[in-house]
């Protein structure tokens, strides 16, 4: 900040605001206009500025001053014009710019004073550096606002893609384990009460799914076989074993009958066809 | 303006829409008039761009929309995973009796039980692909015989039938929880 | 499971998100251990497979997610003729005060305004999710700490508040400028 504040201040002052003078030596032949505003444009100016600092920045910035050097006096004369015409309107209004108003006269006061020097070679603070401080935090930050508001915007310069998922497309079966067929089977146990003590056995099981895959075949080729093609070799021993049970069972439980038109002859499995017509050799 | 642009604004609209979008709002975008069967035209090569891709261009009763295909379903599923649906015991009874003693009808199952079955729990194991029909027993009304699949033991993780827990542990367990 | 089949999967996810999406919830999709690295390739791989499409895949503060390009603006705004809202200066100064100097108090951006900061300001800020209370300061009243939000970095495109435009170095003397 420099010292030289006091001399050229009235100068300075009388070149800014005064008509038919120089401002940093280009003559100025009337009144800037930016530094007037008609009373009827005060309403749409006070809603312009976003308070007392937006004001005294327009005013310092339109009259192209140095900020670190701001002339104080006629810079407060100016803004006292403008909030005098602002209570008029907006009382509300301005009160925060009247706080800056005594700001402003307290700076130009002490500026009219002589300063104290701390100590040698110090320079002593000038009243302004508060206020320019203020200032340029102010500023920066207007300026950052601009600035985001700038930026691309969700929903507003771009948007984001969302494609439908449609959830019922996707059918979620439960989850069955081995586990929640035998504790099925032992609610079953303990409350349907079996009468009869099932004797069903690993084998017995084999068997009757054997007896599931027999009927499967005989439907699949049309309910009428050769009882010989029934059985795959690949089976192995044991498997075609259970499969002769299990076509036995098929056959206690009526579910399948042979037939056999003479002795030596193709035997026949066919699905059970009714009482009348027993097989010549049934098992 | 380029066909390709305008498949290009057309692939960015139907993208970041919320709602199915109509032809009537797709063409709005466009200063130029884009006729009927030329937006029809662009859609559907869209539609064939994206043939290859996760998600499909679909027409809807509302309009055209971008969806995620279903395959993918159960890996978006996992994000915000739903508690698991669970059968009924209902179900899980009826499924047991076919398991342990098929081939049974729906008389059989209800003999064990003593409660009718619903024919929607059959239904269902029948849709699901545990069960089927493998004959007919020769009783009046010919009743059918349900008996479980291949894709049941696949989805069980079992071999054969055989593999299920052998009855006779499973009353033993019974029997000794009882004398408990 | 397949580099390709993972990288549809992660398509699909993305396309379809409501939000930004983390790389834990991406993994999470999978089975098997996705490594960071090869999420990471997959990610910028799937990004460069959109390098020419309308819409692009970013990385924002919380996450991934696509968004359309900029370009297809004119485009896309013509499907709502209502336009967004317009934020005042006194918001935006707000929002700069709060996004540079965070955490600040009410009081510390009524400093710097030089003006009371309207409720209403403040609300609207925290209604769209671009601010919230991180705290309060240890000063008679335990004024609120403002923050700015994930979501906001989210809104503007951007992976951290470090990604903010540079604060401009303020010019002592400024040439006329015609604003108001």
């Amino acid at each position: 900040m420099n010292a030289a504040v006091d001399a050229p201040e009235v100068a300075k002052t009388a070149a800014l605001f005064e008509p038919v003078a120089r401002i940093y030596g280009e003559p100025l032949e009337t009144l800037p206009q930016d530094l007037y505003i008609p009373p009827d444009a005060l309403a749409i100016m006070l809603d312009a500025f976003e308070g007392p600092l937006d004001l005294l920045l327009y005013l310092i910035r339109k009259a192209n001053v140095d900020i670190l050097d701001i002339p104080m006096a006629p810079l407060t004369r100016q803004y006292l014009t403008y909030i005098e015409s602002m209570r008029a309107t907006n009382l509300e209004l301005a009160a925060d710019y009247l706080v800056m108003a005594a700001m402003l006269i307290e700076i130009k006061s002490r500026m009219l004073l002589p300063r104290h020097k701390i100590g040698e070679g110090d320079e002593a603070e000038d009243p302004r550096a508060e206020l320019v401080r203020r200032l340029m935090e102010y500023e920066q930050m207007k300026l950052a606002g601009q600035k985001l508001n700038e930026l691309p915007q969700a929903e507003r310069e771009f948007f984001w893609v969302e494609t439908l998922v449609e959830k019922s497309l996707y059918v979620r079966h439960p989850d069955v384990s081995v586990d929640d067929l035998k504790d099925a089977w032992m609610a079953i146990f303990r409350q349907a009460s079996l009468k009869k003590h099932h004797r069903i056995g690993r084998e017995e099981l084999s068997v009757r799914e054997h007896m599931g895959i027999i009927l499967r075949l005989l439907q699949e080729r049309g309910g009428f076989v050769q009882f010989e093609t029934m059985f795959d070799p690949a089976m192995g021993a044991p498997g075609l074993v259970v499969h002769f049970l299990a076509m036995l069972e098929l056959a206690r439980e009526k579910l399948v009958e042979f037939t056999q038109t003479e002795a030596f002859q193709p035997i026949y499995v066919r699905v059970h066809q009714g009482g009348t017509e027993p097989g010549q050799e049934s098992a | 303006m380029e066909p390709s642009l305008v498949k290009k604004v057309l692939e960015a609209a139907l993208l970041a829409a919320r709602e199915p979008m109509t032809p009537l709002e797709l063409r709005k975008m466009f200063d130029t008039e884009l006729s009927t069967d030329t937006l029809r035209k662009l859609l559907d090569e869209l539609r064939e761009d994206w043939a290859e891709r996760p998600v499909e261009l679909i027409q809807l009763a509302s309009g055209w929309r971008f969806r995620t295909r279903a395959e993918f379903l159960p890996y978006l599923e996992r994000l915000n995973p739903e508690k698991p649906p669970k059968y009924s015991r209902a179900m899980l009874e009826t499924l047991a009796i076919i398991a342990y003693r098929q081939p049974v009808t729906r008389g059989d199952i209800e003999e064990i039980r003593g409660v009718a079955v619903n024919a929607n729990v059959i239904k269902t194991l029948e849709e699901r692909g545990w069960i089927d029909v493998v004959g007919h027993r020769d009783t009046p009304g010919r009743p059918a015989l349900f008996a479980t699949t291949k894709q049941f033991l696949d989805d069980l993780g079992l071999r054969s039938v055989s593999e299920l827990p052998p009855l006779e542990q499973i009353s033993q367990t019974l029997e000794l929880n009882n004398e408990n």
